[in-house]
């Protein structure tokens, strides 16, 4: 169905249930759906599994929502950084889950989700400490490790533009985790900086089409 | 009366919800798209990679804008671009709302057989049946009940090679639709018929209309 | 390395050898590289394998390749077609080697081919003819059949237009196989309508990025 | 004189072929860049989803526009923007001609670790470290030859979690570079040490450089 643009980010996030798995975009800052976590946070869902590149920065966004300790798990690449103290505090006191994840597996791995791929050999991670258990394969002389789709129930994307049926476009590597997640989640929530009329974006220049997108709101 | 092909292509099209994503499989599935109602929404899916197909092409042909069956068409406002690996992503990932497709035999526990008759000179072809058969929310077959030399199409189990498992969820004749439920065949609609005919003439067990 | 300019078809395919696999891109008519085809034939290779969606259309292009018998096996999803005369001729007669794929599975096993995937479960083509002899598996509920890559020693793609550095855009449905197939072959070989210089495509726009194309010719 | 953080760039640097499609890790690789001849032709990938990426951005900085260290960039002519599974599709494919990473230790045999010291209350991050580690057609090492606490990080096998496995071609270090070939250890140059020395300070085998 068309996607539905929502007035404010409260209600692009209405609805959001305790104990569902969140895919959040961002690579960094860039590409993060600050607005759609603010919401979030006052929607109050709690006990979420998140999944996203980082772990949240500072005190704000990702890292207020685990400060609020809402988050039993998080799935990420990378979760320490300079200015990731709320997320460092949580995993040091044993208050939240990681399962961390290379970054290339994780974004094929919400890759499978959305495509319908029920599992897949990755060459990345074999004979490391983050394949121990993991299936492996010798294939064509070389060593895979089995890998699993990560599925969303909601996606919270950041991206440039859409047009009013939820086709979206995505700005330079602020890109980087939206399109995929799109793929991978039940509901798709999407804030875009401006939303135009059908028509006005190029069809050859979309990058996440119409029908990955249930909502969008303009922020 | 059983009804036309364009009879039974408006039966579907009043059961695709609005604007639904859809696939139009080649043949008599494409005439689906003559019946949806204006303004209805519905963006149709063409698995050479584009959403939001429009009607075929007039006058302007533009090579590079064809359908699944090659045949050229036009764009919608709205509509988006994208390779063959991400059309099937999407077909294959659940994604699509239906797809409708013609079938040689369906099977009461919704197998699908439509690519193949099995004549050993036949040159087989399958393009992008499999991946529909299996992908979309809701798999519906249109078809006639039965086939020229009078044998029924809906079977207690394919005899032609498969498509895909239990796969079709309703199924639309000139003759009765078809709900492919867990507890059996249910009829939904009949068209010129009885049940109690349309019992004597198939191989399945039918159940009758939810009331 | 930067994509070679080639100044004609002749250039563009040379060195192709006798037994190679070639990926040739299009959806019938549409994205088919039909000057390149057309001198890979006067090139003369032979004992080819050829990837494609179909198995060539009236007596031109790759049916003309096909019938100067320079092809030992298709693998193709559709190779029945109205005017596919050629193909159905070969085949019959038992001289040339047909694996059917279903095209998504066609897509996807190429894609893993240029995605370092060493293979993947596909839902497509279980319980079918098509996954006879193949490993499945139940994930989840569901029933998958394991699929390994298919990789090319060429492809020969039809694109619209390509910067001097070798990055395509593609036009409207000739889009197709292209971008998949660029990932997956060794040396990858572009027919576009235009080469314009580096700086005149949107980056935001470019499909297929230039570390995936190695010669590019205007035709 | 052992080499500086910005010689070692240098040399590394004169390594990479013009036109080379490169991925310069997080931490000292980005220095490479820097010293990279003018018109060398080289492309540098970004995990985050960029080829082409230009200098670090001046005054006009862009939040859309990062590295992988999350530092604001520019872009050049030429380049292109992709998602994170294209990304790294690209690089676990085999498609990136050169990689340079950092590393705490690196084995004989071509083991990389580069992402966990392994003790117990550190914060694990891994990145794209091991996608890169696999990924690439030659992977280039850059580091010291040593510890602050003096201990090699070339040696026998590492004892810090695994990155990658023997996936390491190349080692450059403030004293020498190695090649780890099929053969063993090859020092292909030294920079103000003997190979003697060299191999009285490491565990490893060490051959000479090929004539």
């Amino acid at each position: 169905m068309s996607a539905t643009l929502c007035a404010t980010p409260e209600e692009a996030v209405a609805g959001i249930e305790d104990g569902s798995t969140v895919l959040i975009g961002g690579f960094g800052m860039a590409g993060m759906p600050v607005e759609l976590i603010g919401a979030l946070i006052d929607q109050g869902a709690a006990d979420l599994t998140v999944v996203s590149n980082n772990a949240g920065n500072g005190d704000t966004g990702l890292a207020a929502l685990l400060a609020r300790g809402r988050v039993r798990k998080v799935i990420c690449s990378f979760p320490r950084q300079h200015d990731s103290w709320v997320f460092d505090g949580l995993y040091r006191d044993g208050k939240i889950e990681l399962e961390l994840v290379p970054q290339g597996n994780l974004a094929e791995r919400m890759r499978a989700a959305g495509a319908g791929i029920g599992a897949f050999f990755s060459p990345t991670g074999f004979g490391t400490p983050l394949a121990e258990g993991k299936e492996t394969r010798e294939i064509d002389g070389r060593t895979y490790v089995l890998e699993h789709p990560i599925k969303g129930d909601v996606a919270l994307i950041g991206a440039h533009r859409a047009d009013r049926m939820g086709n979206l476009v995505y700005r330079k590597t602020a890109r980087n985790f939206g399109p995929v997640m799109a793929t991978a989640a039940t509901t798709v929530v999407a804030q875009v900086a401006e939303i135009v009329e059908v028509g006005d974006l190029d069809p050859e220049t979309v990058v996440t089409p119409s029908i990955y997108v249930d909502r969008v709101v303009a922020v | 009366m059983s009804l036309s092909k364009q009879e039974m292509a408006a039966v579907v099209a009043r059961d695709i919800p609005p604007g639904a994503f859809v696939n139009l499989g080649i043949g008599q599935p494409v005439l689906v798209a003559d019946h949806l109602p204006e303004g209805s929404g519905v963006v149709l899916h063409t698995e050479n990679g584009m959403l939001n197909m429009g009607p075929a092409a007039g006058d302007q042909v533009d090579p590079d804008l064809t359908n699944a069956g090659k045949q050229p068409v036009t764009e919608l406002p709205g509509s988006s671009y994208f390779d063959s690996a991400a059309s099937f992503a999407m077909m294959r990932g659940g994604h699509l709302d239906v797809c409708v497709l013609g079938a040689f035999q369906v099977s009461a526990r919704g197998d699908l057989a439509n690519w193949h008759t099995g004549e050993p000179d036949a040159i087989p072809a399958v393009g992008g049946a499999m991946d529909l058969a299996i992908g979309a929310k809701s798999v519906f077959v249109m078809m006639t009940l039965f086939a020229r030399d009078g044998s029924a199409k809906l079977v207690p189990a394919c005899t032609y090679p498969l498509t895909g498992v239990g796969c079709v969820d309703r199924v639309y004749t000139d003759l009765a639709t078809f709900d492919l439920s867990p507890g059996g065949v249910v009829v939904r609609e009949t068209f010129g018929i009885s049940i109690d005919e349309l019992a004597g003439r198939l191989d399945v067990p039918l159940e009758p209309p939810a009331k």
